[in-house]
């Protein structure tokens, strides 16, 4: 009858949720661990390898999450319209991927990666299945927390012009975010932190100015990170 | 039975209009609520852009910037505390302070950070309390902030004045960012005495624990400006007449 | 200073006022001990003696009540206008008395005790003392909680008629209460209580009537708890 | 430049999706409201007033609901392939909704309204603006529950047939449940509560039948709660 | 410098004899502590134990039953409450009655559940305690139970008395049921009126809460078996001498 | 009847000390009161007034103090042995009385406030009315709890061999308390935290010493924070 | 070297155990689903279709059941004596093991299925891979909680010597369970549960021997569950 | 009869397992006793005492560990295959063994304690009772914690080549730590702690650094902490 037949349906439906749910779990764990194996490279920056070299490997594993996130869209397609259905489950690791790219972006121009190159990075397009801007912002956020140590180690490794263009580069990063609205939320808490990140590199660029080590670039004409490597 | 059964359905008709007295008497209050809650909300709004206003201080566009929240402050004090008069004639006056303490205490914030970046003062509750005293006319009680939500005003204060420190110190002017480190333990202290006296005064316990944490960020500020400073003297010299402690340009204009 | 001046005022202030509430809440106090005594004697309503009898100890304390209210009345006499500065410091116990006073009304008349009759007994006046009216709503709700326990034992002590009358009164008084627009708050979680209290005592209606122990008395023509009085 | 353009975008962005997600929140709130309504109606049921008359006046408010939704479904076509970005904001007024016209119709034809059904009558689209799944089931545990409470109060009005007619529908109704196989989550919760109403049910249904009371229709050959109507 | 150096160091020392002081009256006053608790948890033990050989009480083994659990009681005081009598002399009796105060409930508890099964009353605390007097040689203060540990005793009582009106119903003794109510009703009653005025009243707030639940399933228990046994008499008639209301045999023997 | 009167009894004797608690409450709250003026003149420290200077006032409070013990006590006597039934009702406040003694101490004279000194300083007397012991160390934790804030506050104002000092104090101070044999309760938690207070001074000890503002006072020779005053 | 060679080995280690514990969990998984047929089965039990039907499709399992516990044997057979390591993850899907055997073997039997039979049914073996005994009790416990809802069904559909039987059963059981020195854990608390199921059963036993429809077999000569059958 | 066997076997069971349990919690507060005085020795390296004068002391206490250890291994002989079952028992005292012998060890060595040198520090035997790899971890990272304290009061007492010494250490052990994959557990909690340990280091080594303090010992070149003492 009709309840019976109704049922089954649902039944079909909970269990296509279901294991939907479960092939996107699956590459997410995936993208973990490609992002761990990169985060691992990209460690090594703090103990001063050469950026080119730390970059190298970190960047091989792009195609690999390009890859991924293909295969996410793919299984979100069987079911239009509801990406955000199913957005929690690969969130947060898509905020650790933006994070990555961020920072070796940032290594290697100084500058900022936005939206659309990320996206364009993961091959990913807005119309289909893009990135979603507040993961975007999160991700920007991890990024951020990297550069205060990144600064320490540089200057100790006696790269005396860093905490110059990080400074710069967080200040405007700062202000850019001060004219978002941020509603009472995680992305709100995780961008409350960054102040600490700016005064952190602060205070390592007085330490650089004051013993008349840093060079006298000024902070206007920045020209990148990637100078220095 | 008959007239039994009439009382006790008269009984349970006394019942039922007394009930739609009831159900009056709480539309009435709730409506009076939504609106103090909305003013309240919108004192709020307002007086944290007044707040982000003073925060875009810096050593170069002080006058400026102050006089730019001092016309938003003015305006927030014109359009929307104002629209408090009415609604709190009587005893509405205490029974509603739920509904509008949060905005009035941020209103309280916005006013003396204002007064204290311009005079170096406490901004008193009298003189809060004069100004607002125009809004009225003649036939209402006029609207005096009480002591509890202006104390729990100040105590807020301290937060956004430490973040001014903070500010301050990377723009260089350490000694501005000492005079806020006093101001600020002044301000500590004489409610360390007044806070367990309050109405209610667990609100006010957390607060001072807050406070207490924001002064010694400040002092914290202080200390590590001064311990490197002290590294920057035997540097370059004291000749330097351009001395900044951090001299960074100003991002933020 | 003028600073020290007004800290100086804020401190004056605040002693006095409390002073003020020290003073309430010493009344308040004895309230409580006036209300723990009526509560006590009402409690012999479950041991089914007769109710005139357990009321009328109860009913000594009224005065005691009376002249106690008198006494906070007074002193917010002394503050005009801030009543609801001091509330808390008696609004619980006022629900306590107001649940008190409102059995007691029921188990002689059988109809519910209103706002204006509760504010008579206790002498009170709305223009300048009066009774809050969401505190006498809450003590109404506190009064349902006594109910099911009261009909569970009026049945064992071969009360019959009881279930019968008590759910046509309780079932009135929330058909009268969900005309209320009551906001998310303590009121409405009391009220939302006294649905299980309907729902117990339509069980203890079930259990006698299913037995045949009930009494054809028609739940229209109710003829109110006091007759059996 | 870019990056300053990319913020204003953002700003802009996460500024239309909060008006959005407030315009929602107010639809919402007055479906709340309506519910509300309905509810009170439909509780004379448990007073035992004719079925027709209790539902005539609920039916009245489907109209209202019909259009709440189709306002929402006009606010969520704004932003396309997002409903399931808002779906939070909605959900739970519409699982009462779902709970209350499942009661309506059961009471009004013994049988279990079914999703399409649902849907028809809030004149939904899957295609367009659909009713969850999850949220239709969610919204059948909650009639579930009203269950028991119509059960007792029918059988003290002398209705010893309606536990037969019940225990049948809910015995049907969870055994179609037991096909699902459910996550642990909101929903499973909720079913799993479901059992405790049909205990209650089955324990109502063994009171009558102990004593003689249930009509001997069988189980098997039950022709609906409609009959009694 | 020399000097200073000393006074400072003999500073040091000053304060490391006065912990040292600190670390003996603390490691004397956790002993004694540690042996409290420990005779604390054996009469809690033992009273449990009694407690238990009570409620395996029936319609006929009564005596026997009863006779045991006094002994075992009377063994309960001998042997280890009589470890607290030197323990808490002094102000030691209140500073660790933490240490002790469960025990001696639980004492209480089932002191007063085998006197009310035998004399249907209460057990007064000075009975309790002119029974303890025998367990002080003469150079000690006698041990004197206080009023809270026993009125927290007595609000437990009240969940055995529960426990056993649940197994007497089983058993068939309404009558015996309903002796235990109206007893527990009449504590509830009074301990209504004394549980905000005792110390910490907290603990007996929630006590009072449990009390009440428990007055409440025995007073349900008594109207389940009183509407069901509405059904019995019409079917057997009251003429059945061996009317029992539920007249199981007693499968606890 | 005996029973009746065993709970006449407990009711004058719960009144009784009822009262007594009442009156030590009053007491307390005096205690509380005149710490808190003293704490407010003590906090003038860390705007580094002369030391002398900000004693002076906070001493003027010790014979308040000194009476409003007396009166404790007085109100003891009438109940004797009972000192520890009411300790929990003045314990918290006496703490407060010995961290404020001690760091008085402390700053007069660079040592540790023994027990018996803070005895003798309120005109206690163990054998009679003492000063327990844990309320004793609980209230030097909380000193300690204070020397971080005042060491930042001191090299701020160019003392430069405070923190040296205040480290000597605090290691032994740790190193004293680790003799005790403590329990897992409110004492153990406090010590606890002192551990966070060595660190804290350790640190800004390390950061005057790294930047060589330190004096070269050797740790063993130190001479007390007395000299400074 | 040693360093590298050790977290080599560990990483090894973790994997391997890692690896372990998944394949454990997912044989687990395979049992959950298997006893969710089982108990899908046996519900039918309350619609009271005859004993033999029902367990005859739940018995059909208890081979699958056997392997399935063959494999978690063997794969902890891997790791000698690291059975406790593991045994949180198969041990709440084995309670419910424990549970539906139970019920099964007492319907068929009239018996409790003791630890040892249990052990049997599952081709357990004590000395390599045995049933723990607190999962046993557990099971045991949950069983019980069974036993209510089937006496009232079966007097429902006309059986009126089942609640005498299930009355001795639970008696027994529940006496049993008293000698043992329960700890304060889960244990204890399904095990004070089971004093209510005893109630609950005690009353219907009551209310159909006051109607004279018990037959009158004697508890003590009880013949078991099975000859009804 | 075979029933009250079964129980009465359970009961001597659980009593069994309950002394057990007793007998091993008694070792247990033993070994916390030994590692309090271990640890209250060792904090004189804060003191900067030389290094072979605070580990005297604490080497007295590993005999003493070694006997408890013995003890509890003889304790689960008794009940062979069951290590896991009580392994809560002892385990975290078992952690703390472990961090201060690895603390002992790298002050002497300068090396990572290995889990084999632990076990024969213990005089521990894998095939019979072993010390748990995760224990053996967890003790590391408790010890990590300890390092940025050393750091900053070994460079306050002028040794300026530590912070060198011990990053590399630290950047080393992290390095080891990451080539694991941690399930989301209590290890992986304490493991993602230790970046906050190496951070802190970082700084310190920046500090000394950069005021061209640190000696121009290579990172790559490091003797070991031993060299210091
Ligand atoms: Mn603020
Ligand atoms: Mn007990």
């Amino acid at each position: 009858d009709k309840l019976e037949k109704q049922f089954e349906d649902f039944r079909h439906h909970l269990e296509d949720s279901g294991n939907l749910r479960e092939r996107i779990r699956a590459v997410a764990t995936e993208i973990d661990s490609t992002t761990r194996l990169m985060h691992s490279s990209l460690l090594l920056v703090h103990q001063t390898r050469p950026i080119p070299e730390v970059l190298e490997k970190a960047k091989g594993q792009i195609d690999v999450l390009r890859d991924l996130f293909s295969r996410i869209a793919e299984i979100i397609r069987e079911c239009p319209g509801q990406y955000y259905r199913f957005h929690g489950d690969w969130r947060s690791e898509t905020q650790t991927v933006v994070s990555l790219l961020a920072f070796m972006h940032w290594l290697e121009t100084g500058t900022l990666l936005l939206h659309a190159e990320a996206q364009e990075k993961l091959a990913l397009n807005s119309s289909e299945f893009g990135l979603d801007v507040e993961d975007y912002l999160i991700g920007i956020c991890f990024m951020s927390n990297e550069l205060p140590r990144y600064v320490v180690n540089q200057v100790t490794a006696g790269d005396y012009d860093c905490p110059r263009k990080v400074l710069k580069f967080l200040t405007d990063l700062h202000a850019s975010f001060r004219m978002l609205n941020l509603r009472n939320d995680f992305l709100r808490k995780k961008f409350d932190g960054m102040k600490y990140d700016l005064r952190r590199v602060e205070e390592v660029y007085y330490d650089v100015k004051i013993r008349g080590l840093a060079t006298n670039g000024e902070l206007d004409g920045d020209k990148g990170i990637k100078d220095q490597t | 039975a008959g007239a039994d059964s009439e009382s006790s359905s008269s009984s349970s008709s006394q019942m039922k209009n007394a009930f739609s007295n009831y159900a009056q008497y709480l539309n009435d209050l709730n409506e009076k609520r939504e609106r103090v809650v909305k003013a309240s909300r919108d004192i709020t709004m307002n007086s944290k852009k007044v707040i982000f206003q003073v925060h875009r201080i810096s050593k170069h566009n002080k006058k400026e910037v102050l006089e730019k929240a001092e016309k938003d402050l003015a305006a927030v004090k014109d359009q929307h505390v104002s629209r408090l008069v009415q609604e709190l004639q009587g005893t509405d006056f205490w029974k509603l302070r739920r509904a509008y303490s949060p905005g009035v205490q941020e209103y309280i914030e916005a006013a003396t950070l204002c007064n204290f970046c311009k005079t170096g003062t406490l901004l008193i509750l009298d003189e809060i309390n004069a100004s607002l005293l125009p809004l009225s006319d003649p036939s209402h009680e006029p609207l005096q902030i009480n002591i509890l939500d202006y104390l729990l005003g100040l105590a807020d204060l301290t937060g956004e004045l430490m973040r001014l420190a903070i500010g301050r110190i990377s723009d260089g002017e350490l000694e501005y960012a000492e005079k806020i480190c006093k101001f600020v333990r002044e301000i500590y202290r004489k409610l360390t005495i007044l806070a367990p006296e309050m109405d209610e005064s667990s609100d006010m316990k957390m607060k001072m624990d807050t406070m207490l944490q924001s002064v010694m960020k400040i002092e914290n500020a202080c200390f590590s400006v001064h311990v490197r400073g002290s590294e920057y003297i035997p540097l370059v010299g004291s000749a330097d007449s351009s001395y900044s402690l951090i001299g960074l340009p100003d991002f933020e204009q």
